[in-house]
């Protein structure tokens, strides 16, 4: 199997992504100087890293034998029933990175982030942050097999609530910082991580989405991308065609632009899924453009957060890898320019999905997945197309819900 | 130069002496106690910097992550901030110089033009934004507008960053650079005089601006250190650690004053 | 992709493997004659099965999209690097089935032979029993997905030990049926399982290894050799040649047979690794070949099996997946016509390789997996032949262990 | 046809009326009560049926695993259920026959042409193995042993076998035949009248063997409803169940005999 090359669709421009019509800005910089020489050398060692054919060669022979990206496309029947019938709504394709070593599509870029990391920036520690502990999880498992220190930064709610992912992140041999401040979830982690590269700038930071500062959120949806590279190639050879549509939930939105990004110049209308939480109209959610965002700055970039006067506001989700205020800065441009459109998911309405999706599908989906999958079934039975084929981005699996979600089973039965 | 900052370092100059610049995030613990702290504060310091709380930043130590949240919690925002600046500029008698710390997202989210003119009118006489990129078009047109109203623009250099980086900095600085004195956070480790000397070699190849220099600065024999090769220091993790402590004492102003009075007997040349 | 076809070597006359020199007999139907009737109807659904060209192609298709069968072969450095390096060892490849849906091996027979039940025998219920819980969720997945219902038989020792697995059963549906009878673990499980099928004679029963009445011993291997056969095509893509040997834990024995069994007729030294507990000599153990076993019958076939007198021994290891007095028939036929070695590691052994894997591989082995891993490794030592590749079985991923094994981690630091 | 089995049927025959067929476990609850509770049961039983445990039967409900448990603990193994068989029988004065009910494991780990030669030293009259199949050289190699000291070999038949399978299996079975009368576990149902009419006719149009019906058999009606098909029943889980509930009880064995003498009442053609 060879990986589909990479091709720049959407370059940034010193760091910026700018909407032609508004030229509004997004992405940046926006870090104490201390930081600014890490970010350079960070842009140097990545735009040398792609073109290096030795190191991406044997990069790529990693990602297939070690992350095992090559994974399958499933078409699911019992979706196209649950949606209607594929008479009525056409075909539904699961891209199911979920089979991933580590179980969610984040080791792609976080194994990539760390090689380049270890090769070419020389660095002998990671500093990361993490949600749901599958960017941890990840990073620390690369960080094991390439022999470097780790440390993990991850909020004090969301170390209770997935905390297989964070024992294992453990024995893979970080180092697990938890942060009790704020709302002690992703954000703050985030915060703690950047913090502790301040002081440790021999350190190497990878971030666990398309966001931080410039060159992160290029970087990562760059990595990630072999993703919807495979799927894209994977998806013709199936259909013939590229999607009708794709489907992706979105946190800070890497596993969107990992499947997005190289169908960004095809005809595949493509939408991204946000936690609606208790509901957006209870102000309780995770919904970053449909929650009422405005541009914001903080974490190194400029893009779409939600906030309560200057403060970055409270994220409430049932899902840790959901749990962030903003979005990465492309993707607040790509919907700007509305290129992407977004839908959301209730945490009820995730949870049962998550019930659904073991009982119906045999699979344990990462509960951040739910969200994508229930909007998905709820736009495709309103398109009612027959001769769309659909493409869903499973990004996850559930190991770590399990806990909670089987809790939340008993009390519902 | 902004008239205050000049007269602070010309006055310390002729008294062969360096400047204390203390830090205290504003609303910290709340509006009247932080009032009285800046007012006590502004009675011993060359300079007052007040934080504007922003609770999700990424230079500060847990100390000043603490202080933010008390002040968060107790209510403050951008505009009360500015309202507290200003009632405390009407409250004492000297010239004594302000300026806000903060991070951009309260500026940019308040308008940078609004934000500028805001400082004009509050009294305050300069800027230092933490996480300010030279590059970014907040920064430059943040610039352009406090050089417009004579508001100080005081920018962060730090031991990473090389002599270009410190060039392109002293463009838009004014009236003083803030020189960070170890790769860290505020308050976290002990200041690095090594970092310092070098970081000033490079500054004063290129420029006369006056040197402030913080993060570590705790004791007396800290300031005295730094005084022989910068022209002021910033003590912040020091006094936020006694509101912190003392939020609810009575004596907390009293004893800012008496640790202030302490530092300020290192700051002979 | 396509899965390589299936030749049969090593046909059983009548239900039974023959030693040609000794004439000992393996295997055979010794049940009530109950379920005689059963099993000739699964015996003549799998001949009709493995027969009928579009049922394969759907159910390669589904193993292919669903269990995502196509895993990877991972060179590992590292392994070679604690052997004593490349130069001295030779290479040395993991199969990664611990990528598959549901972590481990056993999808591939689980979820072929619930296929087979659902299209060809006609059942609407599934009956299994499980140890490590790795078949009982990937048998809960399948019919989750065939829409049947599941009747999982779990050792109550088990059930504690690797609760995730047993609660991801749950999830899919399953009824779990906890067993307080004798050794509390898989054997008496299986012999549950077995009278609940006496109960329920329209079910059918899966069984989770290569045991059981005929034609179970054939009919798992056959399905789980889909990973043995893609695996040597791959072996030979990458060296070139046959693997010189190839490391498989033996608890049953299916995903040796998995593995081994396409390689039967070639030069590759097959090694089979056992649990020795607490060591062989105390007693404590779950080693069959190695610890002194002899021909008994048991569970519905003969073969080699741990006794007391005339009752089935205790087996005692931390593998749950391993803790199986006996093995499936033709392993011993394999074994006494010395086609396969045996070898074996402690408990002790097994958990310190877990946290080596972990801390120098950046994977979590199932606990089962380590077993072979620590055979391998002294066995590849004392080779010492830099001509060799290698190929080990990782036939699991371990995050039902981790519980445990991170408390052993935190008591051992 | 072995004698004991022969005088037994006839006897019934004679009587108008069914035969009896008690099942324990051997050494269930220990040696000693056990001997008790096989004499107590030739005094009603027609024949008696003595389990040797195995600790992985795939056939037996929990009320039986449980006595196999217990015979286990008590030390129980395939040398000592013939002693205590052979005790018994040279105890009792009747003629009453003694099966061996097991599984194929303890008779082929004890070598199957001893464990023929030891029913025949023991006094053992017939063997019923669960789990033998046909086909198995095992089973060739038993019932040619057992063929030739006349220990009758009972085999079993099951609602699920087919005309095929009956016939087969007659050809090797000898004195009697046993009718397993649903589909389950021994004790785990109600006995189904239907399935054993089914069977019987299937196996009186190939044969003239005596059958006994066993599995769900409990009460004096359940007796009594059998006894009109079949020429004997077997019961075994009813008094497993009194031997495990009053295992200590002195009175066990008067519990047992009361219990049987009840269930005679339903022999009667
Ligand atoms: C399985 C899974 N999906 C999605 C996300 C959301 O992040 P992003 O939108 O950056 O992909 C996470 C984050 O942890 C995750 O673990
Ligand atoms: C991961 C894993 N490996 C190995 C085994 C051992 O079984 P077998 O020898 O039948 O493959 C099990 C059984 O549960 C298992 O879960």
């Amino acid at each position: 199997m060879k990986i589909p090359p990479f091709k720049e669709i959407n370059p940034p421009k010193n760091g910026y992504w700018i909407n032609p019509k508004t030229k509004e800005t997004y992405g940046g910089q926006y870090i104490s100087p201390l930081l600014i020489p890490n970010l350079q050398k960070v842009e140097k060692c990545f735009e040398k890293a792609i073109k290096d054919k030795k190191f991406m060669r044997e990069l790529e022979e990693k990602l297939l034998t070690f992350i095992g990206v090559n994974t399958p496309l499933l078409r699911s029947k019992e979706l196209e029933e649950i949606a209607g019938g594929q008479k009525k709504v056409g075909k539904i394709y699961l891209k199911r990175t979920d089979l991933h070593h580590d179980s969610s599509h984040k080791p792609v870029n976080s194994f990539s982030s760390c090689y380049m990391a270890k090769h070419i920036f020389k660095a002998k520690k990671i500093i990361c942050e993490t949600g749901a502990s599958m960017h941890s999880r990840s990073v620390a498992a690369a960080c094991a097999m390439l022999e470097m220190d780790c440390e993990v930064h991850i909020g004090a709610v969301d170390a209770e609530k997935v905390s297989l992912n964070k024992d294992i992140s453990e024995l893979y041999g970080a180092k697990i910082v938890v942060v009790h401040e704020s709302t002690k979830s992703l954000l703050p982690a985030m915060a703690s991580a950047l913090r502790s590269w301040q002081s440790n700038p021999d350190a190497m930071y990878v971030v666990g989405s398309v966001a931080g500062p410039s060159p992160y959120p290029r970087m990562v949806r760059t990595w990630a991308s072999v993703i919807g590279r495979i799927a894209k190639q994977q998806f013709k050879q199936i259909t013939g065609k590229v999607p009708s549509t794709l489907f992706c939930v979105c946190g800070g939105g890497s596993n969107l632009m990992s499947m997005a990004y190289p169908l960004l110049k095809d005809k595949t209308e493509i939408f991204a899924v946000e936690s609606a939480g208790e509901g957006i109209p209870t102000g309780r959610h995770g919904a970053t453009i449909l929650g009422g965002s405005k541009m914001g700055i903080l974490l190194g970039f400029k893009s779409k957060v939600v906030m309560k006067s200057a403060q970055i506001a409270e994220s409430l989700t049932e899902a840790s890898g959901l749990d962030f205020a903003a979005v990465g800065p492309e993707v607040a441009y790509l919907h700007d320019i509305r290129r992407i459109k977004f839908r959301s998911t209730t945490d009820m309405e995730a949870k049962k999905t998550f019930l659904m999706c073991c009982e119906k599908l045999g699979i344990v989906p990462a509960i951040e997945a739910c969200y994508v999958i229930n909007a998905a079934l709820k736009e495709i039975k309103k398109r009612k197309n027959p001769r769309e084929n659909h493409l869903i981005h499973l990004c996850g699996s559930g190991e770590s819900n399990v806990n909670r979600m089987i809790k939340f089973k008993r009390e519902n039965e | 130069m902004n008239k205050n900052f000049q007269e602070m370092f010309a006055k310390a100059k002729q008294e062969k002496r360096g400047s204390l610049i203390g830090f205290a995030t504003g609303m910290d613990p709340n509006y009247k106690t932080s009032k009285k702290i800046l007012i006590e504060m502004s009675k011993h310091c060359g300079a007052v910097e007040v934080g504007i709380p922003f609770n999700t930043s990424t230079s500060d130590s847990s100390t000043i992550m603490d202080a933010n949240m008390r002040a968060i919690k107790a209510g403050a925002n951008t505009e009360k901030i500015f309202k507290l600046i200003k009632e405390v500029k009407s409250k004492i008698k000297n010239n004594v110089p302000f300026l806000i710390m903060t991070y951009m997202n309260p500026v940019y989210r308040y308008s940078i033009k609004k934000f500028a003119k805001k400082c004009k009118t509050s009294n305050v006489d300069g800027l230092i934004i933490v996480d300010s990129n030279n590059n970014s078009p907040e920064d430059k047109e943040l610039s352009k507008e406090l050089k417009k109203i004579n508001v100080a623009y005081v920018k962060l250099v730090a031991p990473t960053n090389n002599e270009a980086f410190i060039k392109e900095t002293l463009k838009k600085c004014s009236s003083w650079i803030y020189v960070v004195s170890y790769a860290g956070l505020t308050g976290s480790k002990q200041v690095n005089l090594g970092n310092v000397k070098k970081i000033s070699k490079l500054i004063r190849k290129n420029s006369k601006i006056p040197i402030g220099v913080g993060f570590g600065i705790r004791t007396k024999s800290d300031v005295s250190k730094v005084i022989k090769i910068a022209d002021a220091t910033i003590v912040g993790s020091g006094i936020v650690d006694i509101v912190g402590k003392n939020a609810k004492n009575h004596n907390l102003t009293k004893k800012i004053g008496s640790y202030l009075k302490n530092l300020k007997k290192g700051l002979n040349k």
